[in-house]
């Protein structure tokens, strides 16, 4: 096993390019380090991203922000433009695992792993956030939602890694939040998760929307039925019904140790509606500071 | 031991009870230092990190261990081949069943530390390796070659009990029943208690409700996996270092199962990261000294996380029926119940206990119960905090609760009207002594947090529970130093502070203050057999060890200022912690402080000591009531816990800082029981959630602070007053979260955990039972 | 198996060590330090009980390879008392009795402090959900809170 | 002569039976007495059992004396947590 620390993400691409064997990132280390103490992985080559500036750097552009992949959560929750701009990514980044666990884990970490109740992605989903992959070839831009595929399995190709995440610029009326249920507090993987990314005009009409769902399929999913119920009314109870309902209809759960397929399908109306009345919330709360972060 | 059967007229003892046995009211009504909150005498190395936990020994030369364990959960082990990993660079031994002789005094315990003709459970102990380094054993471990002939499994008590379920062992044939089974089953045992004729009872009554119950097994969840260094000399002189709530019954298990002299075996305690029970046993010691023996170094083995979950021993899952009778005016006229419990792949869970406890609230003419101690395969079970108790008390708590609804009487009233109380017959069979169920019955209808005002979902729930609690083998050594401290030496490991209450009944009894005396946990070699920490004995049995040794060294005290005043030892008394004439006539002499007596010690006889030496009788029972108040979100079935209130009998409180911490603990524990720890097991007989991230113990975010009622009913077979209060707090919250979850969500709930999915579930059937 | 050479300080102090690739910076700590006082309770982030700062950062040592501290500052449960001074969390745990076996009481220390660094005045619910990942199955937490709001105000000078 | 109860395990070990009359003056003489009585139940006396004499649960305490008329019961020994 070998480990290694580059300083640029060109080198740290070139490092798995050229491993024969088993080579993986190393970010926050909170899922890798687990598997590899419990034999899961036993990889060949460890690259560890967090001594490369562009990825351990939150950086504003455009009117939104550009998060470095190696970015522990904590930081970003202590970041105040951008808790201001998507406090519901920044509510879901802020779920992954205990306060020492935030000290290290990140979003692009939990993105990359593939879980589908990755607590972080349907908040990035409903954001549309847009990910930077380097690899072999150069860097490509690809929207989140494209990234994973199935647990453990992503689109990247050998030699690719992710170096950060953009999170774009919002109008003066929007908000997004992201819950998630889990049986204690705390410390807990999502029994289902969503987030909602609502945007309204000036008669408080839902222009834009978009619901991102995790923990109940094989990855997380953009919910389009969802955000259709929700663009064209002012977020009444009559839409947030029928948003209920299309979460749950684009719920393909299955039984497992922390849920069932009944429980997690209704659930998941329950909380895609409780969520869009939080974005709601934000987005009027939002609009009435002026647009402030 | 065996017993002399031709010793029929031995000495009958004169006294009942010895004088300190008994409870000295006068004295109790004068304590200076008792029922005071000093700091823990092992506090400071707690909170700093010096404190030496069970993984924190390190020995010279000291060798990793490693245990290998069955994927499978029944299987036969056909061969073992472990030549490649004995020849692999940097492997000092391996150990298999061949390396333990058959025990039949110990014969399940070698069985489950060390797999013999079958694996028994998912994680059952097959071979052991001592390496170099970790990763040398990891490797190890992948080399050895298991035959395995893969066998159908069963985990559920009930499925367990059917007819066509695999059987674990041949020699299983169910006793207690009549005729004897001719085949062997997995019910190892069916027991029955009570008395009065309950047909009769449920005749009289006016409402009658049964249901059944089940819960899931738990955990006990100490923080600190299992870990041990052994060290076995070529001579056999060996040294064991574990966490343990009993070094004394290590010793004696573990030179059993080695086959070596008990006195060759020298085990210290070292501090224990918390046991409840779980750690009243021996899982990988003997494999440590068994490895250490064949690689002549020093062995260490922790256990992972994962290893404690599988290969530890959880608590029974169980499957239990109730039914209880009631007159309008609220008189319980019968209490049946059956109580199935399984405990992992051998004899001995505690259903017995289960239905001794079952109705021990009450006084009842008409009670029954019936224990069945089932096998399956899963992970021998140990005991866990009042084993036995929470889940049968769960059950009948929650009809009791139902009844007094059907009847429109308060729960509290409906308590104390059937309340077990002195001279009362238990439900188990011998007449209560004094005890004080009603006097925290009375405290919780007092309590401000019986009557405050609920909110919408929310629901109040209450229970009452009890334990038996007992005394034991005992001993413990008391030294007064030359500079006027004194050291007292017991044998039953620290869980929870009882070193500060060991000091703070010598000072006493001694009459000095706190700081002047320390406590330490003594190792096997230095003191007599001790039992183990468990059954909330130690305040109770070595605290009476303590005051005992302390009145001796006050003896000796007395008696050398006499010699100093050349009075008779008589006519000196032991007051505020001098020595003083008892009197004008004894003469005229300033008394003689502890410290001035121990300056002089050397020249008036040499050292000064105490020592007690008994099996620790009169443990007095110990009942509790919880108040507790439950939010449920109609939606999720999430449960929230908004407000908890123990009330326990403590007899005395010594300590009263780590009584109340003891009730906190076990309503925490007791939470986690009631709505999210389980052992979830697949279809394919593995455990699915061996690990604190699924196993969902209670955090600190999930719980509110957690009121605490001291209730003081002095036990008359304690001189303080003690009773027992480690276990009793685990009892009543399964049924008072129940009862208090069933009222917010407008339903009975008869299944643990009340995990979200089976809350939400039983709301919405009955909304489409309602339609 | 070819070791690491790193760089580190801890404690103030600094330290050299060599180590394996898989080893955490707990098994460094515990087996090649003799630094006892972080405890793996789990080895998967959901205990606490080995709770460590990095550059001033609350982390779990068992959830970061012993190589990664090279350049860094770790800071341990060894190093928070000042001599025989305890810091105001250690002493309001022992004055609270907030323990009872003691095993995650490093961990929560480590943790506790590292919440007053960064909000003196924090609330109940929130030093609940800071120590949220600080597994403690003896005390049902109740004391160990009130310790660190009371070490809250005495640092706050209340 | 002393009325003693079985219950539980040991009702059911012993046959059945629930009740026994032995003349004792101890725990010891007693333990002798129910075993001559029902050989059955030694296997159960060996592994230990609890003897509560008025109320008191007494787990090894041979010569611990029962007083005339006592109420004593051979419970399960007790285990705990």
């Amino acid at each position: 096993m070998r480990y290694e620390s580059p300083q640029t993400v060109e080198a740290a691409a070139a490092l798995l390019a050229g491993e024969e064997g088993l080579a993986r990132v190393l970010a926050g280390g909170t899922d890798l380090l687990v598997q590899m103490r419990s034999g899961m992985v036993e990889p060949d080559l460890i690259v560890d991203v967090k001594n490369i500036p562009s990825m351990t750097s939150i950086v504003e552009e455009n009117g939104g922000y550009r998060i470095g992949a190696a970015v522990p959560s904590a930081e970003m929750n202590e970041h105040k433009g951008l808790c201001a701009l998507w406090p519901g990514v920044m509510e879901g980044a802020d779920l992954i695992g205990s306060t020492q666990v935030q000290g290290r884990a990140t979003m692009i970490g939990n993105l990359c792993n593939c879980g589908p109740a990755a607590d972080s992605v349907p908040g990035m989903v409903a954001a549309n956030a847009i990910a930077t992959i380097v690899g072999p070839n150069g860097r490509r831009d690809v929207p989140v939602i494209d990234i994973p595929v199935a647990p453990g399995k992503s689109t990247l190709t050998k030699g690719e890694l992710v170096e950060s995440v953009f999170l774009p610029a919002r109008p003066k009326r929007a908000g997004d939040a992201y819950l998630r249920f889990i049986p204690r507090t705390e410390m807990d993987i999502a029994v289902v998760g969503v987030g909602v990314s609502l945007e309204l005009d000036g008669d408080g009409v839902c222009t834009h929307a978009r619901v991102g769902l995790g923990a109940v399929a094989i990855k997380v999913l953009l919910v389009e039925d969802a955000a259709k119920a929700l663009i064209g009314t002012k977020v009444d109870d009559a839409a947030l019904e029928k948003v209920a309902a299309a979460t749950s209809a684009a719920c393909k759960p299955i039984d497992d140790k922390r849920g069932t397929i009944e429980f997690r399908t209704k659930v998941a109306g329950v909380l895609a509606t409780r969520a869009a009345k939080i974005a709601l919330e934000r987005a009027n709360a939002r609009a009435s500071n002026g647009g402030e972060k | 031991m065996a017993r002399n059967p031709d010793a029929d007229n031995a000495p009958v003892k004169k006294e009942i009870e010895s004088p300190t046995s008994k409870y000295d009211a006068e004295k109790a009504s004068s304590f200076k230092v008792v029922g005071s909150r000093p700091a823990r005498p092992d506090g400071m190395d707690k909170v700093t990190g010096r404190a030496r936990f069970g993984a924190d020994m390190v020995m010279p030369g000291q060798l990793v261990g490693l245990i290998l364990r069955s994927p499978h959960p029944h299987a036969v082990i056909k061969s073992i081949d472990s030549s490649e990993a004995e020849a692999l660079s940097g492997v000092k031994a391996v150990v298999t069943r061949d390396d333990f002789a058959p025990n039949d005094d110990h014969a399940d315990v070698l069985y489950n530390i060390m797999a013999r003709e079958k694996a028994l459970y998912e994680g059952h102990a097959v071979a052991a390796v001592a390496a170099t380094s970790r990763p040398v054993a990891r490797k190890a471990l992948k080399l050895i070659k298991i035959d395995y002939d893969i066998l159908p499994h069963v985990t559920d008590v009930d499925e367990a009990m059917s007819p066509n379920a695999p059987v674990l062992h041949d020699d299983i044939i169910t006793k207690g029943v009549n005729p004897a089974p001719t085949k062997p089953s997995n019910v190892v045992a069916r027991s029955e208690f009570g008395h009065g004729d309950i047909d009769a009872g449920f005749a009289q009554a006016d409402e009658i409700i049964e249901r059944s119950f089940k819960t899931a097994a738990t955990h006990q969840g100490y923080i600190e996996p299992h870990a041990c260094v052994a060290n076995v000399g070529a001579d056999g002189m060996s040294e064991l270092w574990c966490c343990t709530q009993g070094h004394f019954h290590v010793r004696q298990v573990c030179a059993s199962l080695l086959g070596i002299d008990v006195s060759r075996l020298r085990v210290t305690a070292s501090e224990i990261g918390g046991g409840f029970g779980g750690k009243t046993t021996v899982f990988i010691e003997p494999v440590a000294l068994a490895l250490s023996r064949k690689a002549g170094r020093p062995v260490k083995i922790a256990m992972t996380r994962d290893e404690v979950f599988k290969a530890s021993g959880p608590t029974a899952s169980s499957s239990m029926n109730v039914k209880i009778g009631v007159t309008k005016d609220g008189r319980i006229t019968a209490g049946y119940g059956e109580f199935r419990y399984q405990g992992g792949a051998f004899a001995g869970a505690p259903a017995d206990f289960g239905a001794m406890s079952a109705f021990a609230c009450y006084a009842l003419d008409n009670v029954k119960t019936e224990a069945y101690d089932v096998v399956t395969n899963r992970p021998k079970g140990a005991a866990y905090r009042a084993p036995g108790a929470p889940m049968s008390v769960y059950a009948v708590e929650s009809v009791v609760d139902e009844l007094a609804a059907r009847i429109g009487m308060d729960p509290i009233d409906l308590r104390l009207k059937n309340a077990a109380k002195e001279g009362a017959r238990s439900s188990y069979g011998p007449k209560f002594g004094s005890c004080g169920l009603v006097e925290t019955l009375e405290a919780a209808k007092a309590h401000p947090h019986y009557s405050a005002s609920l909110g919408p979902n929310q629901g109040r729930g209450i229970a009452s529970g009890f334990w038996f609690n007992f005394g034991g083998e005992t001993c413990s050594n008391l030294n007064i130093n030359a500079d006027g401290t004194v050291t007292i030496a017991v044998g039953t490991p620290d869980i929870g502070g009882s070193r500060a209450s060991m000091c703070i009944m010598a000072a006493e009894e001694l009459g000095i203050p706190y700081d002047k005396v320390r406590a330490i946990v003594a190792d096997t070699s230095a003191l007599g057999y001790n039992d183990t920490t468990e059954g909330s004995r130690v305040t109770f049995s070595s605290g009476m060890a303590v005051i005992k040794a302390s009145q001796q060294a006050v003896t000796e005290m007395c008696k050398r200022a006499a010699m100093m005043w050349d009075i008779p030892a008589e006519a000196v008394t032991w007051e505020d912690g001098c020595a003083k004439p008892s009197g004008p006539n004894a003469g005229d002499f300033e008394p003689l402080s502890l410290a001035e007596i121990a300056a002089t010690a050397g020249k008036t006889g040499g050292p000064i000591a105490g020592h007690h030496e008994y099996n620790a009788d009169g443990a007095g029972v110990s009942f509790g009531t919880h108040i507790v108040d439950t939010e449920v979100d109609p939606e999720t079935g999430k449960v929230d816990i908004i407000r908890y209130t123990v009330i326990q009998d403590a007899g005395k409180a010594i300590h009263p800082d780590y009584v109340e911490g003891q009730f906190q603990g076990g309503a925490a524990q007791g939470i986690g029981w009631a709505l999210n720890e389980e052992y979830i097991y697949g279809d394919d007989g593995k455990l699915q959630n061996a690990g604190f991230l699924d196993y969902r113990m209670p955090v600190a975010s999930d719980l509110p602070m957690i009121d605490t009622v001291i209730v003081e009913v002095p036990n008359p077979g304690h001189p303080y007053g003690v009773r027992g209060v480690g276990e009793t707090g685990i009892v009543p919250p399964l049924a008072a979260i129940a009862n208090g979850v069933s009222a917010a969500a407008g339903v009975r709930m008869t299944e643990l955990p009340m995990s979200p999915p089976r809350v939400l579930k039983a709301i919405d059937d009955a909304k489409v039972a309602a339609e | 198996m070819s070791g690491i050479h790193v760089s580190t300080k801890i404690n103030g102090d600094a330290v050299e060590y060599v180590c394996d690739v898989e080893e955490t910076l707990l098994d460094v700590l515990r087996d090649k330090l003799g630094m006892t006082g972080s405890k793996e309770g789990c080895a998967s982030g959901d205990c606490g009980a080995c709770s460590v700062t990095v550059d001033g950062r609350l982390t779990c040592s068992c959830l970061m390879l012993g190589a990664e501290a090279q350049g860094r500052e770790i800071g341990t449960i060894e190093g928070i008392a000042k001599g025989t001074e305890l810091h105001p969390v250690q002493q309001k745990i022992l004055d609270n009795a907030a323990l009872q076996c003691g095993v995650c009481t490093p961990g929560f220390v480590v943790a506790a402090k590292a919440l007053l660094e960064k909000k003196p005045d924090p609330t109940e619910t929130e030093v609940r959900y800071w120590l949220a990942g600080n597994l403690c199955r003896c005390t049902g937490y109740d004391k160990i809170i009130r310790a660190v709001m009371d070490a809250a105000a005495e640092m706050r000078g209340n | 002569m002393v009325q003693v109860t079985l219950s539980g395990t040991i009702q059911q070990a012993a046959g059945g039976i629930s009740s026994l009359e032995i003349e004792a003056k101890n725990i010891r003489q007693l333990l002798n007495g129910v075993e001559k009585q029902c050989p059955d139940l030694k296997p159960e006396l060996e592994k230990g059992i609890a003897v509560a004499i008025n109320g008191t649960i007494y787990r090894d305490d041979w010569f611990q004396p029962i007083p005339e008329d006592s109420e004593v019961f051979l419970i399960p020994r007790l285990a705990g947590g």
